[in-house]
């Protein structure tokens, strides 16, 4: 890794949904907030099309930590129950992580409400200082094409 | 076919104004702010649900801008109306903007550099301060910059100053400006239009309970409207949604909500407002949500949960978050001058026993008056209400054949009520501009 | 002060009796509190109007007899400045007063008194001073003529009889009356604090009250007829008694005379000022004088004037020596002392300073008074 | 797919994003991205000059995709769709990188600003890459409508839809149209619900676009909005349009039952007329209760009689149906406040139909005989928690109804004594005034809190016994009659209606809208819409506002004869797909269902249906579910692009 004898900066891909969080990011950046530039954002209609496929791949790919983020249960989903089915895929997958050797703290589930720009801002801070903490991903598997 | 004026760009009207427009009728919405968005826009989140008010009103709005037949004219009122159903002639005078906003874009890069710092900001109802040229606030529809001429120093130096001065004190904006939009000699102009309807939707006021001097508000510093506490709290607010005190800046411990507040008494208005008792139950958790040590009352005399979801609202309010709920009406509320705490005096009804509570923070749920001051020739309600011409045959109609009238300028209801109304009117108003009556409907 | 167990009987008709008694409004409260809350009493009385008037609405007769909450109403009329529902709970608690008293009184001419026309009152009052001034121009008269001879205004005579009669006849009904509210009012209030206490207590609450009260036009007003009446009749019995022990206290010319015109004076424009009042129709008068105009308020007036104006021309005619004359008003004056006593004083709005002294105590006692 | 040909275009947007982020860099990083052919900046992309910019590049160097490095998608996505539409390509084929709201504006360090705005411009040129074209989806739409429910809400959809040149089936259950507002007395102190009904009831007589189904009911609900085809069962009448209203019939006929039109208060034959002016205008006989004894027939001069007519089943095509099938009283249970156990305890309603002139007792009070000196309204009986079997929510309208009634009951009966027990007053709006006049007409409110009131039947009479909260004394009110202000519940068959329908119910067991108050009078599922207390408690005024509001957002969508649908749906792979139906589970608007296409099972996408939520594809575990748009090689182009990877096929 390039950058490995200046300070570890960790790679957080994020899979936001349309209506509440990544509203929410518009947000923090119509206020001004400011957060470490770690994060890269793919939007995704709803929580609930983001395939645990993808992030594996995104963990295979090198990225430290994965953030997938929709809106609150009960009642902010803007396709109804997109979330809660988000909620039961990746609960499931983060029993599966350890086995595959990633931590599970490098993954996170999130609720963000298109106006909760603050909420958003403290989970990438925490994610980030986490990463850090756990340093950077150590692949022990090879990636077959 | 011919087109339809919307008076008004709160939730209602622009509920209208898209209904309207997704039947390719062309549509002239009239508002006096410099955004549509009404009321709704100030809000934080919205009772029951608690579900943002931004995340539902930001995307109607913006879906204003992708019609090409809703022209949005802005900062300008009805001056007069005249004619009838199917060819009215309306005069709309559109006050200067001093920006010219087909040019202007919202960067908003004016509104940094302009030297004027202390305009109180009226979105944030005054509890904190613009520039003299400021965009109303950060997803405003239309996104565009407008000079308040009255704080400018361009358009309205200090005395003092302008004689000293020889030429033209300030020009700040006009030099910062990328795409050179800035107009300072913009006049004032007035707007002909002839429209086959009208739909009234100019919603309501807040009641200034400075008629009320025994409250103290005005007088005491940590006395605040509902509106204010709304603007407190929001995220988007003067202070990023922390609830501090006017006077010391801290967060209050415990915080009182008055119900009734120039509702429900003849000495002022007789109706009930509607809207007050579930306002207060949210902003009492939002309070809880906020600041989890405080403590929440609300004083009422019958708390109003009719509404869907409303009751169950409030069972959570009391059971999940503690909020406390007394039966009183508070008749005078008194400072103390040192810790500048507040005393309310009541009688407690339960117990029949007068009583004076200390709070760190009090919430007026104030009550609502119609903008129904408008020059259309039609019929008001005792109370100021607009009139229906027939509640149950003709639901949004008024006196005046071909106009109509949604939301709270109409009676005290909430917002699913409003956009309720809102569609059936754009249907009636379409009726009349599509020139497609059924022998059956009175309409000529 | 929560609920027994036992329930409570209600009787529906209640509201009905009080409202014709001159509550109009009563039902239309809602329960909201802010008489109590607004009234200058409640800051130092432990008293609830809204109960008072819940209690006559819903007609739970035994707790409206045991409320002290009415008498302790001084009329200052904030309440109904605030009433939220334009109700009026001045007059509501005026009509319960009238409940409460036809309720104390055993004879039922309280009932009478307070359910009758006023025409049906003046009626009554005027056959009984018709029979008064046949007793004085009929039966007396000639003992007038001859105390009109010595030249000298001999106020203790036979002529004092009848009006000691009726007196002592008053003072039966009031007392036993008094009895019965004193049983009513002190029901399952125990006495907290002793007797000399409880009228220092009431003494400072007053003091307190009435300065404040000074403050405000109108309510000044109304305190100042009322301080007049009070002086007046203080003076006259100051008068007698004077009369009584030290009557060399006449030969002083000038010092009696400043009494004896002071007390009159002030009892006629005391109950005169309200009566102007309440017959004029002039835009500045409060609604006080306009609202209160049941029967029984016309009566406690109208019972009272003619006995100041008789008073005043008593003491002119003596002044002027026409001796014959200043006895015609005497004899007048307790041709309409008889009536009063025998009706507006023993049954009439005027039993009020009786009750109300009984409902202070007892409130005293009960320790409602707040800070003590 | 054509051989991509990339265009990016960077945006200064003033200082917001060139003050943070160094543009010239980003252009240069585009330029020698893989299939990028143009890369240019301007100070601002979303004016006029800006989209200019992009539409003469697609036309000099026929560009087949485009990225534009500005602001969020959600402000200028739509603007850059249109502008590429002019410029004659396929709107679709546009990809926004956010390098101002992600970037400019919450980064202040320039250097590492630049590289993430680099590599958000890579994300967004990798999805670019495999963007396809896709057509707006445009299906043909009936301009009829099917009206579920002859309440005033259903009368006055019906009444606005024939406004818009709509033809209306108005399909109502019970013979005649009217719902409950024809039965309640008073509306308001001045106005009577049967007259409003009437007057309603005239209008759809003149109105030859409305075709009224009585006794008919739903059976099944297929196709998708616009192209709905409904099949109603049409239960017999027995009666025709011959019938004079003479009555004969029911002098003779032997079945007498309780009559719902009266709340159970007078009894009605199987031969019966709802109430004065029901429409249709003529009789009808229950054929749940007629015993086919044939006396009415024999009896009717005008043969409008015939016993053997048959169920009939209608076929209709409609483009859109409107659910307004009201709400059932709630029935308090045997005991709940004495309620079946004393004639004189009888439910709002009840009382609402004896005040009512043309009742039983020709509109005088007279319950158990006489006129009762004293009555009580016990409020919220069914609502709020108070008793076992009471639903949670409030049930709004019985507090007004209750002090309308009481004001009817003192102004004919000054004598009586009127009690109202509640628990709060819920008089809102303007109906304040009505609150305030009941003060003035002397009806005596008494308020309760936790402890509800209790009723006793004692040998001396009834009592009831509440524990009064504003003065906490149990108190005992002798009194001769009993009113129970009954709640409001969901339809006793509502069970059906989902099924029929697929509306879906909400907590209190309503229909739920799609939104509170983004959506209020529209299902989830498009085409269908919602009036009246379907979906909660509500006032007469309130159900027939939302009665034209539903209809006009019902001519808003079909006006047009045909509809345009969002083309980001969910698209089936019909080689791949294994017909396992995990998608048919997952999608919550079942717009998913599995089709036998010569043998093999396969996933079908009700087009229509599909409001584009992806929850499908990610469930789908052969890939053959594609969420047009977000496809999964889009997605996984992206995440792979965010460490400069690239993705093959």
């Amino acid at each position: 890794m390039a950058e490995q004898k200046s300070e570890f900066e960790p790679k957080i891909v994020v899979y936001a949904c349309n209506w509440c969080t990544y509203a929410a990011t518009d947000l923090a950046g119509t206020s001004r907030m400011s957060y470490p530039p770690n994060v890269r954002i793919i939007r995704v209609m709803c929580s609930g099309r983001v395939d645990p496929q993808l992030v594996l791949q995104a963990f295979a790919d090198g990225a430290d930590g994965v953030i997938v983020a929709g809106c609150h249960p009960p009642a902010d989903c803007h396709y109804i129950e997109g979330n809660y089915k988000a909620y039961r895929r990746f609960e499931l997958f983060r029993k599966l992580l350890g086995a595959m050797g990633i931590e599970q703290e490098r993954f996170r589930l999130e609720w963000i409400s298109a106006a909760e720009a603050s909420r958003w801002v403290q989970v990438v801070n925490e994610m980030v200082a986490q990463l850090k903490k756990l340093g950077p991903l150590k692949p022990n598997m090879e990636v077959r094409e | 076919m011919s087109s339809v004026l919307i008076i008004g760009g709160g939730v209602a009207g622009i509920q209208a104004a898209l209904d309207l427009a997704e039947q390719g009728i062309e549509v002239y919405l009239v508002d006096k702010a410099p955004s549509v968005g009404g009321k709704m826009a100030y809000l934080d989140k919205t009772f029951p649900t608690l579900d943002c008010a931004l995340c539902i009103l930001a995307p109607k709005m913006a879906a204003l801008l992708r019609y090409p037949n809703i022209k949005l004219i802005m900062n300008s009122e009805v001056q007069d109306v005249s004619g009838r159903a199917g060819n009215f002639k309306v005069k709309i005078l559109k006050k200067p903007t001093y920006v010219d906003w087909s040019k202007c874009n919202g960067c908003a890069v004016c509104t940094e550099k302009c030297p004027v710092k202390d305009v109180p900001n009226e979105y944030n109802m005054g509890l904190s301060n613009r520039r003299a040229i400021y965009i109303m606030f950060p997803q405003a529809v239309p996104k565009r910059a407008i000079i308040d001429a009255e704080h400018c120093m361009r358009l309205n130096p200090p005395p003092k100053a302008k004689e000293k001065a020889k030429g033209p004190l300030c020009g700040v904006c006009q030099r910062v400006c990328p795409t050179k939009a800035i107009d300072y000699e913009q006049k004032p102009e007035i707007i002909e239009l002839n429209v086959a309807s009208l739909i009234i939707a100019t919603g309501m006021e807040l009641y200034d309970p400075r008629n009320m001097p025994e409250l103290g508000y005005g007088k005491h510093q940590n006395v605040y409207t509902n509106l204010e506490f709304e603007r407190l709290v929001s995220a988007t607010g003067p202070t990023n949604g922390e609830i501090v005190r006017k006077s010391d800046g801290k967060h209050p411990k415990k915080i009182a909500w008055i119900q009734c507040v120039g509702s429900r008494d003849i000495r002022f208005n007789h109706y009930c407002s509607a809207y007050c008792c579930m306002a207060a139950t949210k902003q009492a958790i939002l309070a809880k949500e906020h600041l989890s040590d405080v403590q929440c009352t609300i004083y009422y005399m019958d708390i109003r949960a009719f509404g869907k979801g409303f009751n169950e609202f409030l069972e959570r309010a009391k059971k999940e978050f503690g909020i406390n709920y007394i039966r009183g009406k508070v008749v005078r509320i008194d400072e103390i001058p040192e810790t500048k705490n507040l005393k309310i005096i009541y009688e407690d009804t339960a117990e029949s026993y007068l009583k004076m509570d200390e709070y760190d923070m009090v919430v007026l749920s104030v009550a609502i008056t119609p903008n129904s001051k408008l020059p259309v020739p039609v019929e008001l309600t005792e109370d100021g209400f607009i009139k229906m011409k027939d509640p149950y045959l003709d639901p949004v109609s008024t006196s005046a054949e071909g106009i109509f009238v949604v939301g709270a300028v109409a009676g005290a209801k909430d917002i699913p009520d409003s956009v309720t109304e809102a569609s059936a009117a754009a249907a009636r108003a379409a009726l009349i501009a599509k020139r497609f009556s059924c022998p059956t409907e009175v309409v000529k | 002060m929560n609920g027994g167990s036992e329930f409570i009987s209600v009787n529906p008709d209640v509201n009905r009796t009080v409202i014709t008694l001159g509550g109009k409004s009563l039902l239309e409260c809602y329960q909201c509190g802010s008489c109590t809350a607004v009234c200058p009493l409640s800051e130092a009385l432990d008293v609830s109007f809204r109960r008072a008037i819940r209690y006559t609405q819903l007609g739970v007769e035994e707790k409206i007899l045991g409320d002290i909450s009415p008498w302790s109403c001084n009329l200052h009329g904030d309440c109904t400045d605030s009433c939220p529902r334009g109700a009026s709970p001045s007059e509501i608690l005026a009509a319960i007063r009238r409940y409460q008293s036809i309720k104390y009184d055993w004879t039922g001419i309280a009932k009478w008194w307070n359910n009758s026309s006023l025409m049906a009152k003046l009626f009554v009052y005027s056959a009984l001073l018709a029979l008064s001034l046949l007793i004085f121009f009929g039966y007396y008269w000639q003992k007038i003529l001859s105390y009109a001879s010595t030249g000298k205004l001999v106020v203790f005579s036979e002529l004092l009889i009848p009006v000691a009669v009726a007196f002592f006849v008053s003072l039966v009904f009031l007392a036993s009356n008094g009895y019965r509210a004193y049983k009513f009012m002190s029901k399952d209030k125990k006495a907290k604090i002793g007797f000399i206490k409880s009228l220092r207590v009431i003494a400072s609450f007053f003091m307190k009250l009435e300065t404040e009260a000074m403050g405000v036009p109108h309510k000044r007003e109304r305190i100042l007829e009322h301080a007049l009446i009070l002086i007046g009749i203080g003076l006259f019995i100051l008068l007698g008694a004077l009369y009584l022990i030290y009557p060399k206290f006449f030969d002083y010319e000038v010092i009696s005379r400043a009494l004896i015109y002071s007390a009159s004076l002030t009892l006629l424009i005391g109950v005169g000022s309200p009566l102007i009042k309440r017959l004029g129709s002039s835009e500045k008068t409060h609604w006080y004088y306009k609202r209160f105009t049941h029967s029984v308020d016309w009566m406690s007036l109208l019972t009272l004037f003619p006995i100041a104006v008789m008073a005043l021309l008593l003491f002119i005619f003596y002044d002027l020596s026409m001796i014959l004359y200043a006895y015609i008003a005497f004899a007048l004056l307790l041709s309409f002392l008889i009536p009063f006593l025998l009706l507006e004083f023993a049954f009439g709005k005027h039993t009020h300073w009786l009750y109300k002294v009984i409902a202070y105590y007892i409130g005293a006692r009960a320790g409602y008074f707040r800070g003590e | 797919m054509s051989e991509p040909r990339i265009g990016v275009y960077v945006c200064h947007c003033g200082f917001n994003i060139a003050g943070t982020v160094d543009v010239k860099k980003v252009v240069e990083f585009a330029k020698n991205l893989p299939n990028v052919v143009v890369a240019k900046e301007y100070v601002f992309m979303c004016s006029e000059p800006g989209q200019d910019l992009i539409k003469e590049d697609i036309k000099a160097n026929n560009l087949n995709r485009i990225v534009v490095a500005a602001c969020s998608p959600s402000l200028h996505e739509v603007t850059f769709r249109t502008a590429i539409k002019e410029a004659g390509l396929n709107k679709y084929l546009l990809e926004m990188a956010n390098i101002r709201e992600h970037c400019s504006w919450v980064h202040h360090d320039k250097e590492k600003a630049t590289e993430k705005a680099k590599e958000i411009v890579r994300m967004a040129v990798a999805k670019a890459r495999y963007l396809e074209p896709l057509e707006e989806l445009e299906v043909g739409a009936e301009t009829s409508a099917l009206v579920l429910g002859g309440g005033i809400a259903g009368i006055r959809a019906a009444l606005e839809l024939a406004n818009y040149g709509f033809h209306v089936y108005l399909v109502e259950k019970s013979p005649t149209i009217g719902g409950k507002a024809a039965l309640i007395g008073y509306i308001d102190p001045q106005t009577k619900g049967a007259e409003v009904v009437s007057k309603m009831i005239d209008k759809i007589k003149e109105c030859p676009r409305i075709q009224v189904l009585t006794n008919a009911e739903l059976i099944q609900l297929g196709g998708f909005v616009g192209n709905y085809n409904a099949k109603i069962r049409i239960n017999p009448r027995f009666v025709n349009e011959r019938c004079t209203l003479c009555g004969e019939c029911e002098e003779v006929c032997p079945v007498e039952v309780a009559n719902e039109y009266n709340f159970g208060l007078s009894r009605r034959k199987a031969i019966f007329l709802p109430f004065a002016n029901a429409y249709p205008p003529y009789y009808a006989i229950d054929y749940r209760v007629c015993v086919k004894c044939g006396e009415c027939e024999k009896v009717c001069r005008f043969r409008a009689i015939n016993l053997k007519e048959e169920a009939k089943i209608l076929e209709l095509k409609v483009g859109t149906l409107i659910v307004a099938t009201g709400y059932d009283p709630y029935r308090p249970f045997k005991g709940e406040y004495g309620y079946g156990l004393h004639p004189n305890i009888l439910t709002l309603f009840q009382l609402e139909r004896l005040l009512d002139p043309d009742s039983p007792t020709k509109g005088e009070l007279i319950i158990g005989g006489k006129i009762p000196k004293n009555i009580a309204f016990i409020q919220c009986v069914g609502s709020r928690n108070t008793t076992p079997g009471a639903k949670e929510y409030c049930s709004r309208m019985c507090c007004t109804t209750a002090i309308n009634s009481a004001i009817k009951i003192k102004e004919r009966y000054p004598n009586t004594n009127v009690y109202i027990l509640y628990k709060d007053i819920m008089t809102y709006g303007s109906d304040e005034t009505l609150y305030e006049e009941a003060g003035k007409k002397l009806v005596n409110f008494i308020k309760f809190e936790e402890k509800i009131p209790k009723v006793l039947i004692t040998p001396e009479g009834l009592f009831i016994e509440v524990f009064e909260y504003t003065i906490q004394e149990n108190i005992r009110i002798p009194v001769d009659a009993i009113v129970l202000s009954i709640g409001m519940l969901p339809p006793r068959d509502i069970e059906e209606l989902i099924a029929v329908t697929r509306v879906s119910c909400g907590g209190e067991g309503f229909v739920r809208e799609a939104h509170l108050k983004l959506a209020p009078v529209e299902a989830p599922t498009k085409g269908i819409f919602l009036a009246g207390c379907i979906t909660g408690p509500k006032n007469i005024l309130e159900s027939i506002r939302m009665g034209s509001a539903a209809a006009a957002k019902a001519m808003a969508l079909l006006s047009k004869g045909k509809i345009t649908i969002e083309p980001m749906i969910a698209q089936v792979n019909e080689e791949k797909c294994s017909g396992c139906a995990i998608c048919v589970g997952v999608c919550p608007y079942s717009a998913i269902s599995i089709k036998t296409v010569n043998g093999d099972r396969i996933a079908h996408v009700e087009k229509a249906l599909c409001m584009g939520c992806g929850t499908c594809s990610a469930a789908c575990p052969s890939g053959a579910m594609q969420h047009l748009g977000f496809k999964d090689l889009q997605l996984l182009a992206q995440t792979r692009a965010v460490f400069g990877g690239e993705v093959h096929g």
